[in-house]
């Protein structure tokens, strides 16, 4: 396939006309694929011999926190993208992306410290990982705020950008200034994905089953967010010419 | 050392209001920009200073012959108005700023904080900054505003020796300057006209 | 470039806001500390290093948005931007005056604070170098936080919840080498990386908020 | 056809209520706003289009 031709995709109408044939799709298998991943972890899982039932909970923490990097990741590739190749439908979907990456931050968050209290005994603790997840948050949070302040929409794109990549290098030396300065709680390799063999089966397959869910609702909502943008702008650019005549 | 503006399309807030806009501005010579209010005017002339990027077109000349003059003098309140001169005058490399200060008759008040001055006495010091930058082409948006008829002429005076020493001068203004020579530009004839609403594209529009 | 230095440093001084009020900042922080937690020593010893250092982050926020708003509003930075000096030189020249009238201040106030707080002897040492490898970097993203907003009509809080995330990786280091420094403890990993991160912010965010900058003046 | 969460239940069903409470809200947030632009939208449209 040329690559060029994706470009095409990158004009707001043939983005909305492709996406009206899509968005169905995405949506229901998203739906799907969260019904029996959450069905299957809920019900049909043992309990783990050393945390009991709460090992249930990892169907929702393990994929919301990867998605909180993620979405994170996918804002900094379509910043790029727009300081690149200045694609407005890109700039779009990052500013659409980032209260659903800042829902799945305090999603993880909010699990986590679930967990934390029957396992660690404490709701909160100032451990790494937490650390850096409510550090994350409050990038997404600044990062809304920005877009939000700003009235001139390319303006906005703009410094929204930069400030993505800035803060992505600032997210990242936190995250290893954060790990230096306290060890930690958190496990990180027997739940973590990074070791997947400590994983016992019967967890793995509906994990990933979520997981797979998680990232298709994102999608989704993704697309259907940007699309929103898409029209917001457009009415935006139709009043700013009526006011001018 | 001139400025070429050749098929220029410039944009405010994402809408086009400009299109094709072309001149040349020779060592020299004045071009005095008119059109009615919104039109572009400013936008035209912060595009050709080069403060924000044309949508397209090209505009042909060196950056460093460029002095921009805006609605706004930067002038700071606690400083004086010769200790104001002659941060400009440093900032662009120069030394001299007698010449400025008597072109607008600050001599009376070089010492006093910029702070105190009236409008129209600011607005001479704004003005005065464009001599003690020494750079050849003036791009002025409204230097006349809050200027009495003597000021004005004074204005006028000092354009005038400008270009005799082969300075050259776009200005955009809605009063009489009393500069006979310089050419005048109807901004009007280049309104941008609107795209079909259907067809939209990167602009949304 | 200096003249620009010079003419920022005696706007400083004119103004008076400057020097003074960053310093009368961190001293009131100071002041309130032990009516928060109490007036014991042994506790106050092993908070201080900490407390210092927020205080010099506090007082440093504080002054961010009028490093380029009031040049935004009286059409100076119209005016620098046509002129013969790059926009990456403007950021940093505004950086410098900035931490040269609030960061050197509160770096070489420290010290007495310090004593305030009951800061125990072999503390003083690194609080001052971490103070003083940190505080530019401050100044640095500050500027950009401020190149960010600097349109903007409500741009402080903003300013604020954009800037402190960035804050973190300094704060960090630089109160972890304080601490060690009161518990006399080895410091050289946490100066390292300190000055790492100071370096590489200086070196690099200028052309960021320069940047930024351009977009926001268009 | 409940299983049988033991001691941690509280932990466990407040964790999927609050998830998905979120999701919920997302979801639901972002479809309201996709309507109501898109109504929007069409109405300017329609009245440009009157207006030539």
């Amino acid at each position: 396939m040329n690559l060029n031709a994706l470009w095409a995709y990158a004009n707001p109408k043939k983005f909305i006309q492709t996406t009206e044939k899509v968005l169905p799709w995405v949506s229901v298998l998203a739906v799907v694929s969260l019904i029996v991943g959450l069905v299957w972890g809920f019900f049909f899982t043992p309990d783990d011999y050393r945390q009991g039932s709460t090992v249930k909970i990892i169907y929702l923490h393990v994929p919301s926190a990867l998605m909180a990097i993620n979405v994170w990741l996918m804002m900094l590739v379509t910043s790029l993208i727009w300081i690149v190749r200045r694609h407005h439908v890109s700039a779009l979907a990052a500013r659409a992306a980032a209260p659903i990456g800042a829902v799945m931050t305090v999603i993880a968050l909010a699990t986590g410290a679930i967990w934390g209290q029957p396992m660690w005994g404490t709701w909160w603790a100032w451990d790494p990982r937490l650390t850096s997840f409510l550090i994350l948050f409050l990038f997404y949070l600044g990062y809304m705020a920005l877009w939000e302040a700003i009235d001139n929409d390319d303006t906005a794109a703009d410094l929204t950008s930069i400030l993505c990549l800035v803060g992505s290098v600032f997210a990242l030396l936190s995250r290893y200034a954060v790990n230096f300065w306290n060890q930690g709680l958190h496990q990180g390799a027997s739940l973590s994905l990074d070791k997947e063999e400590n994983v016992a089966d019967v967890f793995w397959y509906p994990l990933l089953v979520c997981i797979a869910g998680f990232v298709l609702l994102f999608i989704a909502l993704v697309l259907l967010r940007t699309r929103t943008e898409i029209r917001a702008r457009r009415m935006r650019a139709l009043l700013a010419r009526e006011r001018m005549g | 050392m001139g400025l070429n503006v050749s098929n220029l399309t410039i944009a405010r807030g994402g809408v086009r209001v400009l299109e094709g806009v072309s001149f040349t501005l020779d060592p020299g010579h004045a071009i005095v920009l008119r059109g009615p209010n919104g039109i572009g005017k400013t936008t035209l002339l912060r595009t050709v200073a080069g403060l924000q990027p044309p949508v397209s077109g090209r505009v042909e000349t060196d950056p460093d012959s460029i002095v921009y003059a805006g609605h706004s003098d930067g002038i700071k309140a606690t400083l004086s108005v010769a200790e104001n001169l002659q941060f400009w005058a440093q900032v662009f490399g120069e030394t001299d700023i007698e010449t400025a200060i008597a072109a607008f008759q600050l001599e009376r008040l070089v010492t006093r904080p910029a702070g105190g001055l009236s409008a129209g006495q600011k607005r001479r010091l704004g003005l005065a900054r464009l001599l003690v930058t020494g750079r050849p082409v003036w791009i002025l948006d409204e230097p006349t505003v809050s200027l009495d008829a003597e000021a004005v002429a004074m204005f006028a005076e000092a354009v005038r020796a400008h270009l005799r020493r082969g300075g050259s001068a776009l200005i955009a203004t809605h009063i009489e300057l009393g500069l006979p020579e310089a050419y005048v530009l109807e901004v009007g004839p280049y309104r941008a006209v609107a795209a079909e609403v259907d067809d939209f594209d990167e602009a949304f529009l | 470039m200096i003249a620009l230095l010079i003419r920022d440093l005696r706007l400083a001084m004119r103004a008076g806001g400057g020097f003074g009020l960053g310093l009368a900042f961190f001293l009131i922080v100071v002041t309130l500390v032990p009516f928060g937690v109490g007036p014991q020593s042994d506790l106050l010893a092993r908070i201080a290093s900490g407390i210092l250092w927020l205080g010099a982050l506090l007082s440093c926020l504080l002054s961010l948005d009028r490093i380029l708003a009031l040049d935004w509003e009286d059409g100076s930075l119209d005016l620098l931007a046509t002129a013969p000096l790059p926009m990456e030189a403007i950021v940093t020249i505004k950086a410098l005056a900035h931490w040269l009238t609030t960061g050197l201040p509160l770096v070489l106030a420290a010290p007495v604070f310090g004593l305030l707080l009951s800061l125990p002897a072999p503390g003083y040492m690194p609080l001052v170098v971490s103070l003083l490898l940190g505080t530019p970097a401050l100044s640095v993203i500050g500027t950009f936080g401020a190149a960010l907003t600097v349109g903007l009509k409500r741009g402080g809080l903003l300013l604020s919840l954009l800037v402190l995330p960035l804050y973190v990786p300094i704060l960090i280091f630089g109160a972890e080498m304080a601490r060690r420094g009161v518990d006399g403890l080895d410091y050289t990993t946490p100066l390292l990386m300190l000055a790492g991160i100071t370096c590489g912010t200086i070196a690099l965010l200028p052309f960021a908020s320069a940047a930024v900058l351009k977009v926001n003046l268009r | 056809m409940m299983p049988d969460l033991g001691k941690y239940a509280d932990a466990v069903l407040s964790s999927y209520a609050v998830s998905l409470v979120l999701l919920m809200v997302l979801v639901w947030l972002s479809v309201r706003r996709s309507k109501r632009i898109k109504a929007q939208l069409q109405d300017i449209e329609m009245k440009v289009k009157r207006n030539g």
